[in-house]
């Protein structure tokens, strides 16, 4: 128990080391990389919190799809650098933000060392219905049965910071293609490893969905892994990003929040209540649920990442 | 869990450690770029290999010990493409970058 | 045999941490690039040995998901390092 | 249960460092990544809650997790929006600043300009 005790303590003053690092590093890029590192620390600590899935979540978005995407941005801001360095706030301005955000934490701290154990919980509750859903997974429970309306609604937000991406687009490249153009000649050693690493990916962001029914994992893990896919792919200039005017794309980034809600209302009409299963068909139906969400997950991440279309739609 | 089997796990264990020891040790002395790449590489293969090596014993399935080499495969592409790409920066824009 | 486990765990982190905040003030973004890199690989050996050691499940599929994952960041910054409009046409045939 | 307060107590440190980086940095990319160490510090704390409700032979309550999971890929599809933003406010002006008086002024004045 000591030495575990020894590695938690160690653990928590590193990730405290490297998000302090993220905040006080010199350059965008430097805090980038320190931000990557960070997440990737986030997954072992989730871990020793016994919350494996949201480990997965975090290592698959945390350290993968936001790296890429805070890389990419970092790289294109590089020339901004210089001129928002002029605008540090005074010293003293520093000194009232460094009071203000140590009561914050002096207070969170303290909420933190009163919460009573064992504390307030929902597990029984979670656990007296899990077998009418047929999941071994509580989480997957909580996430597409107890609370399916939360989750419902998550993807509708994902819907809309497409949108809102979408929307940034000046007017001439709308129904264009964002991201760069397939190349004619792709790096080499990025072609190989974007031809390597997807097969192998794909089986396992299957497998994590799948297994998501019994034991961590799910429709999100698996769906980030699958995005992630898909992006090596575009990183390799492989294959490029569609035509944000292209039906399927479309298709598939409603698909999720559609089906969920389609499901939803049969459940009030067949089961008696909004987002109510009808028994012994909970499994099947939670499934087929998640393979949407799976997919819409899939396309959604890397279309977020590769923003805004940046070339005129052809003809 | 049989006295040889754990000794071979904490001999490989360890020696896996080491490499990430010297891995760290590279990166921080030495004394360019590709260099510390060098030392990176070997912490990449040697100490993450090792360390699956030694755990092989104790994964309770075969399922489970594909799992654990899968893992260590998979990082030894990522390392090897990734070296060979930093690399690459590296020649083609200075060690400054 | 856990403790050892974990100890090891513990030393991998350590070393390859320090080594992280370190080399993050370095001297180019190459080697920052290396430091994670080399923190990735320490990270998973660690979350393996933490599995075995502990006994929690489905930990292996988070040392997966990182592996997967692993090369990312550098693809990223070499991806954004090079000029993105033209492709260099050196690329193909530097030998 | 003690690494379960350790992990709280981190993430009480995080949200304050994440909003102090929030508050003096004049950078609109380095303010996204101290919001997101505010959210991850507000995870942490959600997970010190699921362990501490750890009961039904479940070691965490799986209602905070799903929270947290839901969390995370909101905070990444609102760190996208961000940072198009931030990229088009670039390509835009060719500056990337938050202060007020820098787009009330001509930008010859010092601020910076192309």
């Amino acid at each position: 128990m000591s030495v575990l005790l020894a590695l938690d303590i160690g653990l928590a003053l590193l990730v405290f080391a490297v998000a302090a690092r993220t905040v006080f590093a010199r350059g965008a890029f430097e805090a980038v990389v320190d931000y990557v590192a960070y997440g990737l620390l986030l997954s072992i600590v989730w871990v020793r919190l016994f919350a494996v899935d949201v480990a997965l979540t975090e290592a698959a978005i945390g350290g993968g799809v936001t790296g890429v995407l805070l890389v990419g941005a970092a790289a294109r801001l590089r020339g901004a650098e210089t001129v928002a360095a002029e605008e540090s706030p005074s010293a003293s301005l520093r000194v009232v933000a460094a009071c203000l955000c140590l009561l914050v934490t002096a207070v969170l701290a303290g909420v933190v060392l009163l919460l009573p154990y064992p504390g307030p919980t929902l597990a029984p509750e979670s656990a007296r219905h899990l077998a009418e859903t047929g999941l071994g997974n509580p989480v997957t429970a909580v996430l597409i049965a107890y609370r399916g309306i939360d989750t419902m609604l998550e993807k509708v937000v994902l819907v809309l910071a497409v949108v809102g991406v979408w929307s940034l687009a000046p007017d001439r490249f709308w129904g264009g293609a964002p991201g760069e153009a397939r190349a004619a000649q792709p790096e080499p050693t990025l072609a190989f490893l974007a031809q390597v690493l997807p097969p192998i990916g794909i089986l396992v962001g299957v497998h994590v969905f799948w297994a998501g029914a019994d034991e961590p994992g799910g429709a999100f893990q698996g769906g980030a892994i699958l995005a992630a896919m898909w992006m090596i792919l575009m990183m390799a200039r492989l294959t490029e990003a569609p035509p944000i005017s292209a039906l399927w794309l479309r298709l598939l980034l409603v698909a999720g929040p559609v089906v969920f809600l389609a499901a939803g209302v049969a459940g009030a009409v067949i089961a008696g209540g909004f987002f109510a299963y009808p028994p012994g068909l909970a499994k099947p139906l939670i499934l087929f649920i998640e393979t949407f969400m799976t997919l819409t997950i899939a396309v959604t991440l890397p279309i977020l990442v590769a923003g805004p279309p940046r070339r005129e739609p052809v003809e | 869990m049989s006295i040889g089997l754990d000794l071979f796990c904490i001999v490989a264990v360890g020696a896996g450690v080491f490499f990430f020891l010297a891995g760290t040790v590279g990166l921080l002395r030495f004394p360019d770029a590709l260099t510390r790449l060098h030392a990176l590489t070997k912490a990449d293969n040697l100490g993450l290999g090792l360390v699956v090596l030694g755990l092989l014993p104790r994964a309770g399935s075969l399922l489970g010990a594909l799992r654990l080499i899968a893992i260590w495969a998979l990082v030894q592409l990522a390392g090897a493409t990734a070296a060979q790409l930093i690399g690459r920066a590296v020649r083609r824009k200075g060690p400054a970058l | 045999m856990s403790d050892f486990l974990l100890a090891m765990a513990g030393m991998i982190l350590f070393t390859v941490a320090v080594g992280l905040v370190r080399v993050l003030g370095g001297p180019g973004d190459v080697d920052r690039l290396m430091a994670a890199q080399l923190l990735s690989t320490g990270g998973i050996a660690a979350l393996l040995l933490v599995a075995a050691a502990t006994g929690v499940s489905g930990v292996e599929d988070v040392a997966l998901g990182l592996a997967l994952l692993a090369a990312f960041a550098s693809t990223a910054f070499v991806n954004s390092a090079a000029p993105a409009e033209a492709p260099d046409p050196r690329a193909g045939n530097e030998r | 249960m003690i690494s379960a307060t350790q992990a709280g107590l981190i993430g009480a440190a995080l949200v304050g460092l994440g909003l102090y980086g929030l508050i003096t940095n004049p950078q609109p990319l380095r303010k996204i990544l101290a919001f997101n160490l505010i959210g991850s510090g507000v995870f942490l704390m959600f997970g010190i809650i699921a362990r501490k409700g750890a009961a039904a032979g479940f070691p965490a309550d799986p209602v905070p997790q799903a929270m947290v999971i839901t969390g995370i890929v909101v905070a990444f599809a609102a760190s996208a929006l961000a940072i198009a933003l931030v990229l088009r406010l670039y390509e835009e002006t060719g500056r990337v600043t938050l202060r007020p008086d820098a787009w009330t002024k001509p930008p010859s004045d010092g601020a910076g300009s192309e």
